[in-house]
C-alpha cells in the first residue's frame, strides 16, 4: 500500500514532467534545437494563470486558455526574434541563444514580478481526489487531471503530425530543411508553428506543474524544465510517446529513490539511472535508431 | 592464393537478404570490376570488406588472414582501404589535412610527441607533409592544398577521397562509383590516374561503377550482382555480351 | 604547404601573445597603482575559465560532442586538489603543497574523463550532452552530501552528515556536505593562473596541431570515414575527453584556492552553461576566441554593475544579441563582404580563407 | 565572553548610543545631529538576483531605508549607502565586495547568505573591515577574523535551541525532520538538532532530505515522516518549501505539529497561500512582522509604504545591522575620514562591548568570536497571526 | 511559345566567393534546356538561385511572367516549378511512400488525382513500389536517385529542374530515367537538365548552354552545340 503512494506520488511528478517534456520534444523533433527558455515559457505561463485565475477570479478554463495564448504569442515571438536569424547557424549558436532567452526571461519575470514567491492555488481545487481502499490511498485531482491531459495530447500530437499536411510539413522540416522547402513547404511558417504547439503545451504545463507543486517564482520553471529535458531523451528525443513515457518514469524513479534509497542521494540516483540507461539504449527508451547508410 | 579471397558471403537486413553467397578472388594488383543494377547489394559488399557491416555469413581472407567481423580501423590496419559512394571527406579540414589523416597509421609518432614538441615531431611531420604532396599531386589537388575539402567542387572531392584512402598504403584499394558526377574528359583523366596508381603502388582495386566506358576500359575482371547474386563473371567484353548481364543491368540498344 | 604551417603556427603566436600581453599589461598597471580593486579580485576566475573554455573548447570544437557538465570535472578537480593542498600546506612547503594539489586535482579529474569516457564511447550528439549534464549533477548532489573528517584514527567517509563521521573530539571535519571545504587558505595568484593558462594553451594547440589532433577532428567531421582509414575511434575520443577533463580539473583547483571556502553548487549545470557560452561565443573550434570570450564574459557583468537591477537583465539581452550577430550567416556574409571590400586582393583566391561553408550544402 | 566583561567606560558610553538610537527611531526626521562628521561609506551585498533574489531583496530594502531614517533624524548624512548583487554566489559576492571597495566601501553589512560570507569574510579579514552579517547563519562566517560579526542566531544555536524547546514543552515525541541536503543553513541546523535531540532524548524516526534540484515535489518526504510515525515534523527550511510541505500534508490528510525556525519566517506572506494551513505552526524566531510592539509597527509600515511589501526577519535583521553600526558608530567617534581599518577596529571595540536594542531582539550582545546574543522567541501561528507562546 | 524561364545577368555568392557572375538564358515553355559545364562551373549554384535556396546577389530571375528572384523558395515551388537537387536529398527518416506523399504537398486536386500520380511513378519506377515501406535513408544510392524523381513527378510541375538525375544509376535505368524525361516533357512540361551525360544530354534537349567557371560561354541548338568540336572535345570526351 505505502509502496503505491510512493508510486503514485512518482506518476504524478512524472506526468507533468511528460507534459513538459512533451513541448521539449515538439520542439526538438521538428526544429532540431533544445530550447532550452522552454522552462521559462512555463513560469510566464503559470504567472498569468496566477492572476487570471489566483488574483482575478477568472475561471480556470478561461484563464488557461488565456495563458496558452500568451505563451503562443510569446514562443512565437521569441522564435522569431531570436531563433530565426540563426536558422543556418551552427545548432550550438541557437544553444546559446535559448540560454539567453532564458535569462531574459527569468530577469523580466523578477523585474515584473518580484522574486517573492506567490502560492500557486490549484485550477482544479474545484474537483475531488479519487480515494481507494477506503481512503488508504488517494490520488489527486491534479495527478488524474495532468495525467489525463498528457494522453489525450500526446495522442492528438501523434494524430497530427502523422495525418495533417502541416504534421507532414513537420517532418519534412526536421529531416532536411532545404529539401522541404522544395516541395512547398514553408520553413519559417512549421517552425513557428512548432514553436506556438510547444508554447501552448507549455501554458497547459505551467499551470498543471503549479497546481501540483504550487510555489511560483521567476526560477519555477527552470528545474523541472532540465529535467523534462532529460525526461525528453531518457524516453528518444523527438518521440512523442517517448516524452510520455521518458517523464513518467523519471517521476518514479525519482520518487522511489527518494523513498526506498535515500532523499539526500536521489538527484544522483535518477541521473545514475538515465546514464545506464543510455548506456544500454543509446537512443533512449523509445528513440528511433538513426541509420546511417555508408 | 589470391590477396582477397571472399566466400559465401551474405547479409540479411531483415528480411531483405542484400548479399547471398558472394564468393569473390582478387589477385594482387589486378583492377577488379563489380557492376549491377542499382540496389543490388554493391556497396553492401563493400561494406562488409570493410567491417563496416558485419556479415551474417561467410569469410573474408585478405592476405590469408581472416579478418571477417573485424572492426573498420583493424581492417584498414590489414590493408583494405575505401571511398564511398556519398562522399565522406573531412569536411572542416584541409585537403593536406585530410591526406595526412590517411597517413594515421603509417607515419606515426605518440601524442606525447606533438604535445611536447620533440624532435621527432618536426621530422615527422615534414615526412607527413612530403607524402601526403605526393599523393595530392597524383590526383592534381595540390594547389589545393590549403582549402578545405568541402570548398573543392565533388570532382575533385571524389580524387581527395582516393588519395586519403591511398594514403593508408593499401594493398586492396575499394573504390565506390569514383566517377560519379564526372563528365567523359574528366572520367577518361581518372581512369589514367587510376591504372598509374595500380602500376606504382601495386595496388589491387576492387571498383563499383556505373560507366560502362569506365569499367570496360579498365577491369581486368568483373563480376555483376543482381538483388544480391552474381549473375555473371568475367572480363569485360563477355559481360558486355552476357544476356542476362544485358537484361537486368545494360539494357538492349 | 608551408605557408600552412607558418600560418597555424603564426596563429598560435598570435594567441599567446595576448596572453602574455595581458599579464604583462597588467602588471605595469598593477605597479603604477592602476589597477581597481574590482578587475584584481577577478584576474584569477578569468584564468580559471580561459582554462575551462579552452579545454572545453577540445570537446566541443575538436571532438564535436557537446558536454553540458564540463563544470563536474571542475568539480571534482577543485575539491580533490583543495583537499590536498588542506592537508599538505601543514606539512610541506607551500610551493610543492600548491604543485601537489594541481597534480592531484587534474588526475582525478582525469581519472573522471575515463569513466565519463565510457558512455561517450557510445554515446553521441544529444544523448552525450545528457549524460554529461547528468555526470555534472551526480557530482553536484554527491558532493553536497559528502561528509569528509580526520582525526587520530584516520579518514571517516560519510554521505548522511557529519554526525555519522563519528570523529574524536580532536577531529576536523575537512568536507562538510553542502557547506563545502571552509578556511581555505588563498593561494591562488594571477601569475599561477597565466602560467597555467599558458600551459593550457600550450598543450591543447600542440595536441589539435599534431597527429593526435588530426585524428580527432577526423572523428568530428566524418567518424565512418575516419575508421575506414585506420584512425582507432576509441582511443582519441577518450583522449580528448580526458586531456579536456584534466584541464578542468586543474582550473578547478586555481578557482578554488582563490576563495576562503568552496561548495559543491557553484559547480552546477549553470556553470557549465556559462564555459559553453565562452565556447560558442568565442567560436566553435577557435581556441584564442574563447580566450578572449571568457575573459570578457566574466568581466562583463562586473562592468553592468551601474545598472543595477537591470543587470542580468541587460547581460540576457547583450549575449543574444552578440549571438545573432556573431553567428547568423546573414551577419557573417555582411561582414564578409564588408572585408572582402578591404581587402580585395587579400580575398583573392583564398577560398581556403573562409571558414562557413554552410550555404545551401 | 559577552558585554559584561567590558571595561566601564566603554559601556557607559555604549549605553548612551542605544539610547540615542531609541531616540532616533522614535523621533525620526527631527535631526537630533548626534554625528556630524563625513558621512560613513557603508556597503551591502546579496543576491538581488537568481533563485535567492528574495532574501536579498529584503536586505536591500531595510538597509536602504535604514540608512535614509538615520540620515534624516540626524539632519547631515551620517552614510552614505551602496548596494551590490552577488547572485548567491562566493566569486560575484567576492567580485561585489571589491567594487564597492573600490567605491571607498569602509564598514560591510553583509553579505546575505552563508556561502557568499565565507567567502567575503575572508578577503574583509585581509583587510581589516568591519562586516556584519544580517543573515549568513553558518559559524563558519564569523570564525574567519575578530572582524566579522553576525546580527542573526548561528544555525547550532537554532538547531539546539528548537530541540531544547520542543523537549522542554513536550511538543512532540516522535520527531520527523525535513531539511535541505544541498543547503549550507539548513543541513547547520539539522546537524545540531539531531545532536541536542539524542541529548534531550527526543526521538527522531526519520529525516529526510531535498535538494535545490528536487525541491518541487516533497511529497514522499512528508509520506516517508507520515510513514514513520512522526507526531512533530521540524523544518530547518524555508518559507517556500515550507508552504509546500504543509500543501502536501494537508492534501494526505497528515496534521502533525510543525515546527521551524526562523527561514520560515515570511510564510504568511505568500501571495495566494492558504494561511489556513498554517494554523499551529510553531516557529522560533527574533522577528514577527505583526508583533505588536511600537518598534516594529513603525519599521513595518515604513517598509510597506516603501516597497509594497510585508518585511521578512532579514529584513529586520538587516535595519538592525544599519542601526547596530550607527549606535557603536557614534559611540566609538567614528567619522567617515577614517581609514577603513580604524574604523573597524573602533568597530570591533565597541561591538564587543555594547548592548543593542533592535526589532530582532533587545540586550543584544556579541562575544570577541563575533556572535550575537539574544533571546530567541517562539512563536505560534494562531488565527492567521503570530501569537507568542 | 513565349519565355517560361528568364533569367537576367544573375550573380550568386559563397560569401565571398563569385560562384555566378552575370549569367542570363532563357527557357521557353515546352522546351528541354541543358546546362552543361565542368565540376564546379556553377551548374548547381545556378539551379539553387532558381529554386530560391540561395539569394541573389544581384539580378533577376523571371517565371512565367513573374519575378521570383525575391521569393522564398516555397513559394516558387507553389507556382509548379519542381527540383530534383544534387545529391538526391531524400527525407532519409521517412519511408518511401512518405517521400512521395510529401512530394505533393502543395497539390490541392484530390485524393484521387494524386492516387493516380502515386500509380504513375510506380509504374515508372518498379523499384521504388517494391520498397515504399523502407526508410528512405538505407536505400540504395541509386534507389534515393529514383526517389528523387518520383517525388518531383508527384509535384506536377509545370517546369522540372533536374540536377544531374542519372548520377548513380545504371545504364538500364540511365536510359530509363531520359525515355522518362523525355516523356513527361512530351506532357507539356519544360525541363532545365544538367548533366554530366552532357551526350545523351544534349540528345534529348532542344537548346543547350555551357557554362564555364561561373560564365555562360557558349550557347545553341543542342544539335549544334553536340556536333561543336570545342565542347565535343570538352564535355563529350571526344577527339
Ligand atoms: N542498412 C540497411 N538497412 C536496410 N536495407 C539496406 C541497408 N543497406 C542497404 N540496404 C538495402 O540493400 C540493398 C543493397 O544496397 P546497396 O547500397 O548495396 O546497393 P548498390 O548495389 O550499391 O546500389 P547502387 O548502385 O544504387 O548504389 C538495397 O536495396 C538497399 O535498400
Ligand atoms: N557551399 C559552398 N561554399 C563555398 N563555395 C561553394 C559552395 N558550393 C559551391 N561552391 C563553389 O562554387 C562553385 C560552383 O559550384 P557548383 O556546385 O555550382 O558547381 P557545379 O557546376 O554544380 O559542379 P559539379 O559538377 O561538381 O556539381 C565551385 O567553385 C564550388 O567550389
Ligand atoms: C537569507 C538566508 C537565506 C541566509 C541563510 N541564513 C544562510 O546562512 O545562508
Ligand atoms: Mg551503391
Ligand atoms: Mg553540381
Amino acid at each position: 500500500m505505502q509502496f503505491l503512494s510512493y508510486l503514485i506520488n512518482g506518476i504524478s511528478l512524472g506526468s507533468v514532467y511528460a507534459l513538459i517534456a512533451l513541448g521539449y520534444t515538439m520542439v526538438y523533433g521538428i526544429a532540431k534545437m533544445l530550447n532550452f527558455a522552454h522552462g521559462d515559457v512555463i513560469m510566464i505561463g503559470s504567472y498569468v494563470v496566477f492572476f487570471a485565475f489566483g488574483s482575478a477570479g477568472m475561471n480556470p478554463v478561461l484563464a488557461i486558455v488565456l495563458s496558452m495564448v500568451v505563451c503562443t504569442v510569446l514562443g512565437v515571438t521569441i522564435e522569431r526574434v531570436a531563433y530565426r536569424p540563426l536558422r543556418e547557424a551552427p545548432s550550438l549558436a541557437v544553444l546559446i541563444t535559448a540560454i539567453g532567452v532564458s535569462y531574459l526571461l527569468q530577469q523580466v519575470a523578477q523585474l515584473a514580478w518580484t522574486s517573492n514567491p506567490k502560492s500557486f492555488t490549484s485550477v482544479v481545487s474545484g474537483l475531488k481526489p479519487i480515494s481507494l481502499f477506503g481512503g488508504q490511498l488517494t490520488i489527486s485531482a491534479e495527478t488524474v487531471v495532468t495525467i489525463i491531459a498528457c494522453i489525450v495530447i500526446m495522442v492528438v500530437l501523434i494524430w497530427f503530425v502523422n495525418n495533417t499536411p502541416a504534421g507532414h510539413a513537420m517532418l519534412a522540416v526536421s529531416e532536411d530543411r532545404g529539401a522541404a522547402q522544395l516541395m512547398g513547404v514553408n520553413v519559417n511558417a512549421t517552425i513557428s508553428l512548432t514553436f506556438a504547439i510547444g508554447s501552448a503545451l507549455a501554458a497547459v504545463a505551467g499551470a498543471l506543474l503549479c497546481s501540483s507543486y504550487p510555489t511560483l517564482q521567476p526560477t519555477t520553471g527552470a528545474m523541472p524544465g532540465i529535467k523534462a529535458f532529460v525526461a525528453a531523451v531518457f524516453g528518444g528525443i523527438g518521440s512523442i510517446p517517448g516524452a510520455f513515457l521518458g517523464g513518467i518514469l523519471l517521476g518514479i524513479i525519482e520518487n522511489l529513490s527518494k523513498a526506498y534509497i535515500s532523499t539526500q542521494l536521489s538527484d544522483a540516483i535518477v541521473f545514475l539511472v538515465l546514464v545506464v540507461v543510455l548506456i544500454v539504449k543509446p537512443t533512449g527508451l523509445l528513440g528511433k535508431k538513426v541509420n546511417v547508410k555508408v | 592464393m589470391a590477396l582477397l579471397e571472399v566466400s559465401n558471403l551474405g547479409i540479411a537486413f531483415g528480411g531483405l537478404q542484400a548479399v547471398a553467397q558472394l564468393d569473390l578472388s582478387i589477385e594482387k594488383g589486378h583492377l577488379y570490376g563489380l557492376i549491377g543494377p542499382n540496389g543490388a547489394g554493391k556497396t553492401t559488399v563493400f561494406n562488409m570488406l570493410t567491417g563496416v557491416y558485419k556479415p551474417t555469413e561467410g569469410n573474408i581472407i585478405l592476405d590469408g588472414k581472416d579478418i571477417t567481423g573485424q572492426n573498420p580501423e583493424l581492417i584498414s590496419k590489414s590493408g583494405i582501404a575505401r571511398t564511398f559512394q556519398n562522399i565522406r571527406l573531412f569536411n572542416d579540414m584541409t585537403v593536406l589535412d585530410n591526406v595526412k589523416v590517411g597517413l594515421h597509421n603509417q607515419i606515426r609518432y605518440n601524442m606525447w610527441t606533438g604535445i611536447l614538441r620533440l624532435p621527432a615531431y618536426k621530422e615527422k611531420e615534414h615526412e607527413m607533409n612530403r607524402e601526403a604532396m605526393k599523393l595530392l599531386k597524383i590526383f592534381d589537388l595540390d594547389k589545393e592544398a590549403d582549402y578545405k575539402a568541402s570548398q573543392l567542387p565533388y570532382g575533385k572531392q571524389r580524387k581527395l577521397e582516393i588519395a586519403r584512402a591511398l594514403a593508408t598504403n593499401p594493398k586492396l584499394l575499394l573504390l565506390d562509383e569514383p566517377a560519379a558526377g564526372m563528365n567523359p574528359n574528366e572520367t577518361e583523366e581518372l581512369m589514367h590516374t587510376i591504372h598509374s596508381v595500380r602500376d606504382q603502388f601495386g595496388v589491387a582495386i576492387l571498383l563499383i561503377e556505373h560507366d560502362m566506358n569506365f569499367v570496360m576500359g579498365i577491369c581486368e575482371e568483373i563480376t555483376v550482382l543482381d538483388y544480391g547474386r552474381v549473375i555473371a563473371r568475367g572480363d569485360g567484353k563477355a559481360i558486355r555480351n552476357n544476356p542476362k548481364v544485358i537484361a537486368a543491368y545494360l539494357g538492349g540498344d | 604547404m608551408l605557408k600552412n604551417m607558418k600560418k597555424s603556427t603564426k596563429s598560435n603566436v598570435i594567441t599567446l601573445g595576448i596572453v602574455v600581453g595581458f599579464y604583462v599589461l597588467i602588471q605595469i598597471l598593477s605597479a603604477a597603482g592602476a589597477l581597481t580593486n574590482s578587475f584584481s579580485g577577478q584576474l584569477v576566475p578569468i584564468c580559471a575559465y580561459v582554462i575551462m573554455a579552452v579545454s572545453l573548447n577540445l570537446t566541443v570544437g575538436m571532438l564535436g560532442e557537446l558536454s553540458l557538465g564540463h563544470a563536474g570535472f571542475m568539480s571534482v578537480g577543485a575539491f580533490s586538489g583543495t583537499l590536498v593542498y588542506v592537508v599538505m600546506s601543514e606539512n610541506a612547503p607551500q610551493p610543492l603543497a600548491l604543485l601537489l594539489a594541481f597534480v592531484v586535482g587534474g588526475a582525478v579529474a582525469g581519472l573522471f574523463g575515463v569513466l565519463v569516457g565510457i558512455p561517450v564511447l557510445r554515446l553521441s550528439g544529444d544523448y552525450l550532452a545528457i549524460v554529461t549534464l547528468a555526470f555534472g549533477e551526480i557530482v553536484k548532489n554527491v558532493m553536497n552530501a559528502c561528509y569528509l573528517g580526520v582525526d587520530s584514527h584516520g579518514l571517516h567517509f560519510s554521505l548522511k552528515d557529519s554526525a555519522s563521521l563519528n570523529l574524536e573530539v580532536d577531529g576536523k571535519v575537512l568536507i562538510n556536505g553542502a557547506m563545502g571545504i571552509t578556511g581555505i587558505k588563498k593561494a591562488s595568484t594571477f601569475t599561477i593562473g597565466i602560467v597555467l593558462v599558458i600551459i593550457t594553451l600550450l598543450v591543447i594547440l600542440n595536441l589539435v596541431n599534431s597527429r593526435a589532433g588530426r585524428a580527432i577532428k577526423a572523428i568530428r567531421d566524418n567518424e565512418i570515414a575516419a575508421r575506414s582509414v585506420g584512425v582507432p575511434i576509441t582511443k582519441y575520443k577518450l583522449m580528448a575527453f580526458v586531456t579536456s577533463a584534466v584541464f578542468a580539473g586543474v582550473a578547478g583547483v586555481l578557482y578554488a584556492l582563490n576563495y576562503s571556502s568552496l561548495v559543491a553548487k557553484k559547480f552546477d549545470y549553470n556553470t557549465s552553461i556559462l564555459i559553453l557560452v565562452f565556447v560558442v561565443l568565442g567560436g566553435i573550434g577557435n581556441l584564442r576566441g574563447s580566450v578572449i570570450a571568457a575573459a570578457v564574459l566574466t568581466v562583463l557583468p562586473e562592468l553592468l554593475r551601474s545598472m543595477n537591477d537591470y543587470r542580468m537583465l541587460i547581460y540576457a539581452i547583450v549575449l543574444i544579441v552578440v549571438m545573432i550577430f556573431n553567428q547568423s550567416p546573414e551577419m557573417i556574409a555582411l561582414r564578409k563582404r564588408l572585408t572582402a571590400r578591404f581587402r580585395k586582393e587579400d580575398a583573392e583566391g583564398k577560398g581556403a580563407k573562409d571558414k562557413e561553408k554552410k550555404g545551401v550544402a | 565572553a559577552c558585554g559584561s566583561s567590558a571595561s566601564t567606560d566603554t559601556a557607559s558610553s555604549s549605553e548612551a548610543a542605544s539610547t540615542s538610537t531609541a531616540a532616533t527611531a522614535e523621533a525620526a526626521g527631527e535631526g537630533s545631529g548626534a554625528y556630524t562628521g563625513t558621512p560613513i561609506k557603508i556597503g551591502g551585498i546579496g543576491p538581488v538576483t537568481g533563485g535567492a533574489a528574495i532574501y536579498g531583496q529584503a536586505v536591500k530594502n531595510a538597509e536602504e531605508l535604514a540608512v535614509k531614517e538615520i540620515n534624516a533624524a540626524n539632519g547631515s548624512d551620517v552614510f552614505e549607502w551602496k548596494f551590490e548583487d552577488d547572485e548567491h554566489d562566493a566569486e560575484k559576492s567576492v567580485n561585489a565586495y571589491n567594487t564597492l571597495k573600490d567605491w571607498g566601501l569602509q564598514v560591510l553589512a553583509g553579505p546575505v547568505t552563508t556561502t557568499p560570507s565565507i567567502a567575503v569574510a575572508a578577503e574583509t579579514a585581509n583587510d581589516n573591515l568591519f562586516m556584519m552579517t544580517p543573515s549568513a547563519s553558518a559559524p563558519a562566517v564569523i570564525e574567519s577574523g575578530d572582524n566579522v560579526f553576525q546580527i542573526c542566531f548561528t544555525d547550532p544555536n537554532q538547531g539546539v535551541a528548537s530541540a531544547d524547546y520542543i523537549a522542554e514543552n513536550k511538543l512532540g515525541t516522535k520527531v520527523g525532520i525535513i531539511y535541505d541536503s544541498s543547503d549550507a543553513y539548513s543541513s547547520g541546523i539539522y546537524e545540531k538538532f539531531k545532536a541536542e535531540a539524542a541529548a534531550k532524548n527526543l526521538e527522531i524516526v526519520t529525516a529526510e532530505a531535498f535538494t535545490a534540484d528536487n525541491k518541487s515535489d516533497l511529497s514522499t518526504q512528508v509520506a516517508k515522516c507520515q510513514q514513520a510515525g512522526a507526531d512533530l515534523v521540524f523544518l530547518p527550511i524555508y518559507y517556500q518549501e515550507a508552504s509546500q510541505i504543509l500543501i502536501a500534508a494537508n492534501k494526505s490528510g497528515y496534521a502533525p505539529v510543525f515546527f521551524g525556525c526562523d527561514g520560515m519566517d515570511g510564510i504568511l506572506t505568500i501571495e495566494g497561500f492558504d494561511t489556513s494551513l498554517a494554523e499551529g505552526l510553531m516557529l522560533l524566531t527574533p522577528f514577527a512582522a505583526d508583533a505588536q510592539d511600537e518598534k516594529t509597527q513603525a519599521f513595518v509600515s515604513a517598509y510597506k509604504e516603501a516597497y509594497g511589501d510585508t518585511p521578512n526577519q532579514f529584513a529586520a535583521d538587516a535595519y538592525d545591522v544599519v542601526y547596530a553600526i550607527y549606535q557603536a558608530a557614534v559611540a566609538g567617534g567614528i567619522n567617515g575620514d577614517m581609514d577603513a581599518s580604524d574604523v573597524c577596529d573602533a568597530l570591533k571595540a565597541q561591538f564587543t562591548s555594547m548592548t543593542f536594542d533592535g526589532l530582532t531582539g533587545d540586550g543584544m550582545t556579541w562575544d570577541a568570536s563575533g556572535a550575537v546574543s539574544k533571546a530567541p522567541k517562539a512563536v505560534v501561528i494562531k488565527d492567521g497571526a503570530y501569537a507568542a507562546m | 511559345m513565349g519565355e517560361m524561364l528568364s533569367v537576367k545577368n544573375i550573380n550568386v555568392y559563397y560569401g565571398s566567393i563569385h560562384a555566378i557572375k552575370d549569367v542570363s538564358f532563357h527557357v521557353n515553355e515546352g522546351e528541354i534546356v541543358t546546362l552543361i559545364g565542368a565540376n564546379g562551373a556553377g551548374k548547381t549554384t545556378t539551379m539553387h538561385a532558381i529554386s530560391g535556396l540561395l539569394k541573389l546577389q544581384s539580378g533577376e530571375i523571371d517565371y512565367c511572367g513573374q519575378t521570383i528572384s525575391k521569393m522564398e523558395a516555397h513559394k516558387i515551388i507553389r507556382l509548379g516549378l519542381a527540383q530534383v537537387p544534387e545529391g538526391r536529398r531524400v527525407f532519409s527518416g521517412l519511408t518511401v511512400q512518405q517521400n512521395l506523399q510529401m512530394g505533393a504537398y502543395t497539390r490541392r486536386d484530390g485524393k484521387e488525382a494524386i492516387q493516380n500520380d502515386f500509380d504513375m511513378v510506380f509504374d515508372l519506377l518498379p523499384r521504388l513500389k517494391e520498397r515504399r515501406n523502407q526508410p528512405a535513408g538505407t536505400l540504395s544510392g541509386g534507389e534515393q536517385q529514383m526517389l528523387a524523381m518520383g517525388r518531383a513527378l508527384m509535384c506536377k510541375p509545370k517546369m522540372l529542374l533536374l540536377d544531374e538525375p542519372s548520377m548513380g544509376l545504371s545504364p538500364l535505368l540511365v536510359k530509363e530515367i531520359f525515355k522518362i524525361i523525355r516523356q513527361v516533357n512530351r506532357n507539356g512540361v519544360t525541363v532545365l537538365l544538367v548533366e554530366q551525360n552532357a551526350k545523351m544530354a544534349l540528345e534529348i534537349a532542344n537548346r543547350a548552354y555551357v557554362l564555364e567557371t561561373g560564365t555562360i560561354k557558349m550557347e545553341g541548338e543542342a544539335t549544334e552545340l553536340a556536333n561543336n568540336i570545342e565542347v565535343r572535345k570538352a564535355y563529350l570526351g571526344c577527339e
